[in-house]
């Protein structure tokens, strides 16, 4: 029964996880990417390591389990928040897709330097 | 995984190579990244390969269970890859610190030999005190 | 970095990242992880911190010049070869006390002193050279 | 092949698939901060491959590692992060930004 | 008080990590969570560190429950040929104040596929989350993460007090 | 003979402080020094007549395989060389610390002339093959000081260097000679290889030897073309030159060749290269001397005349050549010391040598002119002095010559008759004749400095006279020690009417009527021709060696030094590929069993994305950040491979490091402005194939080394030992802390030591002085450097 | 066993650790220093008499057998090197104290100077071959620091070069002893000695072998490899170029005498094949050394390529593989440091004196400082391999071994170069020494005692002391001869090592 939980969290893990990097491939812009990679990449993780738990079934190892997953939900949304906001102030082009911007009202309001239209600079 | 490792191995000391050869000092940085772990890469393989036990000794029992991953090459390689990041650190802050004074990270530019190398290195001791002493 | 949101994550993930590396170093001598790995992890706490908050927060948040932590480190790594020494009995001779007080079975040993060492050099290294680099 | 082994196979070719599809957006970019997006969703999939062999290889030790992982390499992309805002910062101040 | 809450949860993370739970070992990891808050004390903002468990866990089915629900839709899109959402960055009005909330907030619209949070305003007072589908409308996103997100969120950190 | 040695050593050492103490009167008291060296070894004169030697040995160096002795060998060559050296050496010391008198340097030539006279009593003292080498390197060494003397003069330094580097070839040629020697004979003494000159002899070395100690003693003895140095030290105050060129360093040569004659000689190859330069270097020189008109560069060549002369009759060998040496080496030192002291004294006190702007000085300085006039009469071979003696012997030994004995009287003819000339010139020009404005007003010297010169020519007189005061006692032993068979004779001052007589009365008429006509020729063309070609000739080739030598030097640094890094590390990567590349397949062969059968898919996932990262960090070089992206990923793909084959901490250091490595790039990052790649096609496609050659050596080392068969017995050792007594269950740990701790401790000091070293680079101020113009830290273009002050 | 076997590089190792705890007061430092020094002098003496007494010793680290720990060995020719370290020690530790600034001091001179000497010690004392490598880094890394240390234009330059060839040559060593591992399973350089000779592949061991010669001949700068020593040597305080110039290569050429008498011998590989190439490299070696120095006229600059040249001394008499040659060889690094680091020495006071180290701007010194002309005489004669002072003794007993083997070229080669380098000492003397007084030169030439006020003689005492060895050396060779022979012969018989090592066979 276990392992037959663990084999679906397993597959459905490795699916999320592969949806990830497809959709870090296929999305039209760099926020839209990110939204495929933090979260689907998360809930991959994050399912293949319940497998773990679920394996073992052993309370060491399902601590860890989840504990790596708790490390995982706390780290990745910081890092995705620092990427994402550095993107935005760095300036790139959002898709066409894009119906509206706040932030950019913002930042002008406030005169923070942010968000030009425009390619990001180029590689460093 | 016995044949492909050394071909990994080489193939990341020749771009480790290619890279130290480059002019801008970050490049060859990236080279001796590369090299380090190629070598590292070698020293594993070299050790002989394994895709058994971890070298560990469950508890409650007295040995590892065999056939265990060979273990000294795991303490050479952690020793190697601890020395090798000091060492890059090093080179990072050697590099930055050169393009500061100098104004460049082109090898080309900025390591034509030194001449008069007098007046830099030794700061002015005043002797009627008996200078730093 | 300015921002709220880092900011705040990380007043809360080095708690977790010290406390970590603690685990990783204690339990290195019968699983994965030790001075080292330990020390890394710990130096990562401090890492994020200085990219968050600057060096100045850092260093109030260390307290201790990184170099005194390094000669510190040093400083434990000579002590645990040489105490073996004074037993007669060659350098870096690991020397154990096993305690055993009911609740804790507790081995102090010269391995241990020694990794300490090692933890606190790593830590200083790193903190020191993300301090060096952060301030400029 | 039970289900498991079976399952176990399907995720290892999962999971090199997403390897591989991530690096194709390290080629292609086209900014850093894409790359850095996909450096971090690597380190998703190694985190998931770990988990897998501790899995497939009957030593869940391994999980330590990811745990390791897990906490640290968003540090690395934090770190690119400060270096894409100073970036722009630097390149907004000498007004050759595009 | 507060401090002695983190100082409880790190023992027991330390509890959890060693995965011995022993009197002896909560011990230490008491004494070592005393050790680590002496190391991190300075960095720690004294004010917002109190929590309610059962809300806490409400909060947590509440979050999977979002993150299973938009994985799939975001899986669908990704997989679908052809792009036919809209997207755009868009500003939340907070209702929360402190900086734990507001961090715990952002962090689980991060989390939550769909949103992305970019950036807080300088008074702490809006949000600016990226959103993949503001195709019912902007205000049907601020209403989604006020009515969901938030108030779970402010039930765990204010208590029953503040429920209204 | 060692404790004199010593003691010569000691007080040189000391004689600065000796003259502190004792001022103006230094000189008299350190003349003692020589003087009784002089009645030491002249004590042995009894003994060493009666056929008998001294000998005495301290060991220095006493091993097995190595053995050196300061061991001394007292015999009539060697004590006439002793009496020379020291006696000479007691006039020397007076009349420098009159011609040196109030210079600031006085002590310092006090010094400088006792240690070279020590150095060579050593040489002709020695009995140790490498003694005889350690007294020679002295001698070269202590003669360069002392030819330097004058040192704020380019001149003189120029002199020293020519002298040094000169003396200084022939000297390493000279101690492979003698280890050859010694090699060859097994024995190290002079002593005991004069009785074993056979062997030497008829060794396949003998050429070998014969032409490295040649090559010695040719350099020393100035003789051509190696003379060149000699003329150009009379930079050197004259009581330098007076001694070395007259008693005792060039006459070190002479002294050598004389000691080997027993061992080496009689041989046709010796008479041959030995006669034929002695010939040649008497005949170019003798003509040169004319072509000057400063005293010292005349004496200088007539000195060369007189060396070439001496090792001519080392190579003929006969025994009439024995004796004219023994007589000849005699009346030359009395003749040209007394010569060059009184061209010193006239140079000191009328301010010029030059004998064009000398003239009258006679009565102003009649003891002087006295002096010079006996031993110009000596040099010229005019009886009753002894030179004259000499003289006729040589002529006999020419014409007793094993080859050519008509060739080689003629050359020794024409060469005299220039001497005579030279003889003329030096004493007339300057005493006789006309009085003329000199730069100083002259006056007679003071008695330090006409004494020593007084005692010689009078010693020739003496010695002409009444030969058999030195001839029993002496000449006979010198001349059997160089024959190396006891010998016997009378010498007299009267010959009877023989054919010598002749040449010797065509020499004198020959020479008289050279003098008469010496202005003119002197200006003539071939005469200008000659020296140019001879006394130049050499000097050029020497300097254009020189020039040579640094011009390739430059070159060579030039080119392989040029400064590039990059040139220095493909050379080094170039070579390594060679001779590592070369002797693999060459020695050891290609080994190649290996497929790739079994491995999984995630490996070959993993192997493509190394790869594939090595392709984005070659593609993406303009892109430093991409290329740190791509070493991440290279570095966990590593990471993982490292876990699958059982490495969990392995694992996690390198994900660790990994992290904590692009984190510190990219803090440099920020600072550091990109560099557009520049470098030329050909340059790339020479480091692509280097880096290809250097991967595929690699790859097949590690393939051939992992087809031996693998012991893993140290692993299996800590397998069992690590929980039981190292009390760890974590393998790995337990080496790093107590198996291999050593390496642990020397790797936790990199890293520390890294931190300081950051730190230090990062935070410490830069050195250099503000008048540097580097120092501002301008950046070829500016902005950039401005940027990394700015972030 | 012998336990203290540790301590040349325990004592370092404390040293430091006190220097960087009391980083902050340069004149603790400065005392911590010497002391540190003086006490290492006395232990290395201590060692000294029990390998001159008992033989090699051993000491089994953290008392595990060899070859499962690392073992510290200590015969003749690693006792002869720790001598002269810990001597070279405690004279820089002296000289330091004028020499180096108190800037420098608070960043962490002391504590880098000692580890360096740790580095060089543990690496004459080890015998484990990847215990070498971490002893190397250790090394490495302290010599980078010190030759950057404090950030002039010049000395960034040199550190480029230096550190990143270093870097690479410290690669391939560490991939080189990755596959001596792999062939024999063991790191134990005795165990080594013994598995390599049982490696079929003979052809294969002599390839690691050629592996060996790149790295170590990086290390002590050998014909074609030696580029970063020039560059580099000349550019920081003197105190260190003497300890660079003097010690530090010293280390890699005693690593290849190491490796090729101890792991690559007649029974492990094609030795003449390897003989006959390091013969052609000692020669190039000392030919290109030399020409480099005559070819340029900066103080530092002309020392640093002898350094180049006089390693091919030392590689030709490990080419010659004999007694006599081992003898010479060792004989010559003892030798040299002493003479070099002397010259090195001198330079830092001329140039205190003058301002500069460019030779065409100097001059006067012997005219006004007759003393310090004489130092300088006894080094660059000695050098020269002048007798009676030290340096003869290294020439006479390699052209003796030369001589012997009826290698005529090479000794011919060498002989000349000999030459050579006495042309470019008296380059300096001409210059410097006996030229006259430039027209442009501080203040205080000229006014400046060498000994009372301005405490010249800090500076003063340790190249007299330096002196006063070469001459001693010179006058009394037999002692150290001998000690220099037992060190050959230990060399070529092996199997005294490996019994001491490994016990009985
Ligand atoms: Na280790
Ligand atoms: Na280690």
């Amino acid at each position: 029964m276990f392992e037959i939980i663990a084999g679906i969290l397993l597959i459905s893990g490795g699916f999320f996880v592969l949806v990830a990097s497809v959709g870090i491939l296929r999305l039209p812009d760099i926020l839209m990417r990110m939204h495929a990679s933090t979260k689907a990449g998360t809930l991959g993780a994050g399912l293949i390591l319940l497998a773990v738990a679920f394996t073992y079934g052993e309370i060491g190892i399902i601590s860890r389990a989840v504990a790596t997953i708790i490390f995982i939900l706390m780290t990745a949304p910081v890092a995705a928040h620092a990427i994402g906001r550095a993107a935005y102030k760095s300036g790139f082009k959002f898709w066409k897709g894009t119906v509206v911007d706040d932030l950019k009202t913002y930042y002008e309001r406030s005169g923070t330097p942010g968000h030009e239209d425009g390619e990001l600079p180029k590689e460093d | 995984m016995d044949t492909i490792l050394p071909i990994l191995a080489g193939t990341i000391f020749a771009t480790g190579i290619y890279l130290l050869l480059r002019r801008s000092l970050i490049l060859t940085i990236i080279g001796i990244i590369l090299i380090s772990n190629s070598v590292n890469l070698a020293l594993f393989s070299l050790g002989r390969l394994s895709t058994e036990n971890p070298p560990l000794i469950k508890a409650g029992s007295l040995e590892p269970l065999a056939p265990f991953a060979n273990p000294l090459p795991q303490a050479l390689i952690l020793t190697a890859i601890v020395i090798g990041f000091g060492l890059l650190a090093f080179a990072l802050a050697l590099a930055y610190r050169s393009y500061r004074e100098l104004g460049t990270v082109d090898q080309d530019e900025l390591l034509k030999d030194a001449e008069d190398t007098s007046a830099a290195i030794v700061p002015k001791n005043d002797f009627k005190d008996g200078g730093d002493v | 970095m300015k921002s709220l949101i880092l900011h705040t994550a990380t007043r809360l993930m080095i708690g977790v990242l010290v406390l970590f590396s603690l685990f990783l170093f204690f339990r290195g001598h019968d699983e994965p992880g030790g001075g080292f790995i330990g020390g890394l992890v710990g130096a990562g706490a401090f890492t994020l911190y200085a990219i968050a908050f600057g060096t100045e927060a850092t260093r109030k948040v260390l307290r201790i010049h990184p170099i005194t932590l390094i000669a510190y480190g040093l400083l434990s790594l000579v002590v645990s070869g040489l105490i073996p020494m004074f037993m007669a009995e060659p350098f870096l001779t690991g020397k154990w006390l096993f305690i055993e007080w009911g609740a804790f079975d507790t081995k102090l040993s010269t391995p241990l002193l020694f990794d300490i060492g090692v933890y606190l050099c790593v830590v200083g290294f790193i903190v020191t050279v993300i301090f060096s680099l952060e301030e400029e | 092949m039970d289900f498991f082994s079976l399952a176990i196979s399907i995720v290892y070719v999962l999971l090199s698939l997403s390897l591989l599809v991530s690096l194709v957006r390290v080629i292609i970019g086209p900014s850093l901060a894409d790359r850095v997006v996909a450096l971090d969703l690597i380190a998703f999939v190694v985190i998931s491959l770990i988990a897998t062999y501790a899995i497939s290889s009957g030593h869940p030790v391994y999980l330590d590692v990811a745990i390791v992982l897990a906490l640290v390499a968003f540090l690395g992309t934090i770190a690119f992060a400060r270096f894409i805002i100073m970036r722009a910062e630097k390149l907004r101040k000498e007004g050759t930004h595009v | 008080m507060k401090i002695f809450l983190f100082h409880i949860i790190l023992a027991l993370i330390w509890t959890a990590v060693t995965a011995t739970f022993s009197f002896g070992n909560l011990l230490i990891g008491l004494i070592l969570g005393y050790l680590v808050l002496i190391v991190v004390e300075p960095a720690i903002d004294k004010n917002h560190y109190t929590r309610r468990v059962w809300k806490g866990i409400t909060l947590i089915l509440f979050f999977l429950k979002e993150l299973v629900v938009s994985s799939v839709r975001v899986a669908i899109d990704v997989m679908r040929p052809g792009f036919h959402m809209k997207s755009g960055v868009v500003d939340i009005p907070l209702t929360v104040t402190s900086d734990l909330e507001i961090t715990i907030l952002a962090n689980m619209i991060s989390l939550t596929p769909g949103t992305l949070s970019l950036e807080v305003s300088e008074d702490k007072k809006e949000l600016f989350i990226h959103a993949m589908y503001i195709d019912e409308g902007v205000e049907h996103v601020r209403e989604n993460i006020k009515n969901g997100m938030e108030r779970h969120i402010m039930e765990v950190t204010r208590g029953v007090q503040v429920r209204d | 003979m060692l404790t004199v040695i010593a003691l010569i050593f000691i007080v040189a050492l000391v004689s600065p402080w000796i003259h502190k103490l004792f001022g103006n009167k230094s000189g008299w008291v350190l003349a003692l020094l020589p003087f009784g060296s002089f009645l030491y070894l002249a004590s042995w004169l009894p003994h060493i007549t009666a056929g008998n030697v001294v000998q005495q040995s301290t060991p220095w160096v006493s091993m097995a395989l190595f053995q050196v002795d300061l061991a001394f060998y007292l015999d009539g060559l060697s004590l006439m060389f002793g009496l020379i050296i020291t006696g000479i050496g007691t006039f020397i010391v007076l009349y420098g610390s009159g011609y040196l008198s109030g210079d600031a340097y006085l002590s310092r030539f006090y010094c400088a002339v006792l240690l070279f006279m020590g150095s060579m009593l050593g040489v002709v003292l020695a009995d140790n093959l490498i003694s005889i080498f350690v007294f020679w390197e002295l001698t070269s060494f202590t003669s360069f000081i002392l030819i330097g003397f004058s040192h704020e003069q380019e001149n003189s330094r120029k002199a020293a260097l020519k002298a040094l580097l000169v003396t200084g070839i022939g000297g390493l040629a000279l101690l492979a000679g003698l280890v050859l020697m010694g090699f060859a004979s097994g024995h190290w003494e002079v002593s005991a290889l004069l009785n074993e000159g056979d062997i030497i002899r008829n060794h396949p070395h003998y050429l070998a030897i014969l032409i490295l100690v040649l090559a010695g003693a040719f350099t020393k003895s100035a003789q051509f073309p190696f003379s060149f140095w000699l003329p150009g030290a009379m930079a050197a105050p004259t009581p330098v030159s007076a001694y070395l060129h007259s008693a005792t360093m060039v006459k070190a040569g002479v002294y050598l060749l004389a000691r080997m004659n027993p061992v080496l000689g009689s041989t046709e190859t010796w008479l041959i290269l030995v006669g034929g330069f002695g010939l040649l270097t008497l005949l170019v020189s003798a003509w040169l001397a004319l072509s000057f008109t400063d005293m010292k560069q005349i004496l200088a060549y007539s000195t060369v005349m007189a060396l070439g002369t001496m090792i001519m009759l080392i190579g003929l060998g006969t025994e009439m050549a024995m004796k004219g040496l023994a007589v000849y080496i005699l009346s030359h030192a009395m003749y040209k010391g007394a010569l060059f002291m009184v061209a010193g004294a006239v140079d000191h006190e009328a301010g010029t040598r030059d004998v064009l702007k000398l003239g009258g000085l006679r009565p102003l300085m009649p003891i002087s002119f006295a002096a010079a006039a006996l031993a110009a009469i000596s040099m010229a071979g005019i009886p009753p002095l002894y030179g004259f003696i000499a003289k006729e012997i040589v002529y006999e030994a020419a014409l007793e010559a094993p080859l050519w004995p008509v060739l080689v009287i003629t050359l020794a003819v024409i060469a005299n008759i220039a001497i005579v000339a030279a003889s003329a010139i030096v004493v007339i020009r300057p005493f006789l004749g006309k009085k003329v404005e000199t730069p100083k007003k002259a006056h007679e010297a003071p008695l330090t400095m006409w004494i020593g010169p007084l005692i010689l020519a009078v010693l020739g007189v003496l010695f002409g006279v009444l030969p058999f005061l030195v001839d029993r006692s002496l000449m006979i032993p010198v001349a059997s020690s160089v024959f190396g068979a006891p010998m016997d004779f009378y010498l007299s001052l009267w010959h009877g009417f023989n054919l010598p007589l002749v040449l010797s009365l065509l020499t004198l008429t020959g020479g008289i009527l050279v003098y008469l006509v010496w202005d003119r020729l002197r200006e003539s063309a071939p005469m200008k021709v000659y020296q140019s070609g001879f006394a130049m000739g050499p000097i050029n080739g020497y300097e254009g060696l020189l020039a040579g030598l640094l011009g390739l030097a430059g070159w060579q640094t030039r080119t392989i030094q040029n400064g590039l890094m990059s040139n220095y590390l493909i050379t080094i990567l170039v070579t390594m590929l060679v001779a590592v590349g070369y002797t693999f397949i060459t020695r050891s062969g290609l080994v190649w069993n290996h497929s790739f059968e079994n491995m999984l898919l995630q490996e070959w996932a993993l192997s493509i994305a190394i790869l594939t990262s090595l392709g984005i960090i070659l593609a993406f070089r303009n892109s430093r950040l991409t290329m740190v992206i791509g070493a991440g990923v290279v570095g966990f793909s590593l990471a993982l491979i490292y876990l699958m084959h059982g490495a969990a901490d392995l694992a996690m250091t390198q994900v660790l490091v990994e992290t904590l490595t692009v984190i510190l790039v990219v803090l440099v990052l920020i600072h550091v402005p990109k560099l557009i790649e520049v470098r030329s096609t050909t340059s790339r496609i020479r480091d692509a194939v280097v880096a290809v050659g250097a991967g595929v050596l690699m790859t097949l080392l590690i393939l051939a080394v992992t087809a031996v068969p693998f012991d893993a017995f140290i692993s299996e050792y800590y397998a069992e030992a690590s929980y039981p007594l190292a009390h760890g269950r974590n393998i790995v740990n337990v080496i790093l802390v107590d198996f291999r701790a050593l390496d642990t401790m020397g790797e936790v000091v990199v890293v520390a030591i890294a931190g300081l070293a950051v730190y230090a680079l990062i935070k410490m101020k830069r050195f250099g002085s503000p008048d540097d113009p580097e120092t501002e830290g301008a950046a070829p273009d500016g902005t950039a450097s401005k940027q990394g002050k700015s972030s | 066993m012998n336990g203290l076997l540790v301590l040349p590089v325990a004592i370092p190792l404390i040293t430091a650790t006190l220097a960087l705890l009391f980083r902050k007061s340069s004149q603790l430092q400065r005392w911590i220093g010497v002391l540190g020094m003086v006490a290492l002098l006395g232990a290395v003496l201590v060692l000294f008499r029990d390998v001159h007494n008992d033989g090699i010793q051993v000491l089994q680290l953290g008392n595990w057998a060899a070859p499962f720990g690392i073992t510290l060995v200590a015969d003749m020719l690693a006792m002869l090197m720790l001598g002269i370290s810990a001597i070279m020690g405690v004279i820089i530790g002296i000289y330091s104290i004028f020499d180096i600034d108190r800037e420098r001091e608070r960043f962490g001179y002391y504590p880098l100077l000692h580890i360096l000497i740790m580095g060089v010690n543990g690496s004459f004392l080890t015998g484990d071959i990847f215990n070498l490598y971490v002893w190397f880094e250790v090394m490495l890394i302290a010599s980078f620091t010190l030759l950057a240390l404090g950030n002039s234009k010049n000395q960034l330059q040199g550190a480029l070069k230096y550190v990143f060839i270093n870097l690479f040559s410290s690669l391939i060593f560490l991939f080189g002893v990755a596959l001596l591992y792999g062939m024999t399973g063991t790191l134990n350089m005795a165990d080594l000695a013994v598995r390599l000779p049982q490696v079929e592949n003979t052809g294969l061991v002599t390839t690691v072998a050629m592996i060996f010669l790149v790295s170590f001949g990086i290390k002590s700068a050998i014909f074609p490899l030696f580029f970063w020593l020039p560059a580099s040597y000349h550019t920081p305080p003197v105190a260190i170029s003497a300890i660079f110039g003097g010690l530090l290569t010293k280390v890699g050429v005693y690593a290849l005498i190491r490796v090729f008498t101890l792991l690559f011998t007649d029974a492990s590989v094609h030795n003449d094949y390897l003989h006959h190439i390091l013969l052609w490299v000692g020669g190039f070696t000392m030919v290109i050394g030399v020409l480099g120095a005559a070819s340029h006229m900066e103080f530092r600059k002309i020392l640093s390529f002898h350094i180049v040249s006089q390693i091919g001394y030392m590689i030709m008499g490990l080419a010659f593989n004999t007694a006599m040659g081992l003898m010479g060889a060792i004989f010559y690094v003892l030798h040299n440091i002493l003479a070099k680091s002397n010259l090195f020495l001198i330079s830092g006071i001329a140039q205190r004196l003058l301002g500069t180290f460019e030779l065409k701007k100097m001059g006067g010194l012997y005219k006004h400082y007759p003393f310090l002309a004489v130092l300088f005489l006894i080094s660059a004669f000695a050098l020269a391999g002048f007798p009676p002072l030290s340096g003869f003794w290294a020439k006479l007993s390699l052209v003796k071994a030369g001589l012997s083997l009826e290698l005529y070229v090479i000794t011919g080669v060498a002989i000349l170069v000999g030459l050579l380098t006495l042309f470019s000492m008296t380059k300096i003397w001409l210059t410097a020494f006996w030229g006259t007084v430039p027209e442009e030169v501080p203040g205080h030439f000229g006014k400046l005692p060498l000994f009372g006020a301005g405490k010249l003689y800090i500076l003063v005492i340790p190249v007299m002391i330096i002196a006063g060895m070469i001459i001693l050396v010179g006058l009394n060779a037999q002692p150290f001869l001998e000690l220099c022979m037992t060190a050959a012969e230990q060399l070529l018989d092996t199997s005294v090592y490996i019994e001491a090592v490994l016990g009985p066979q």
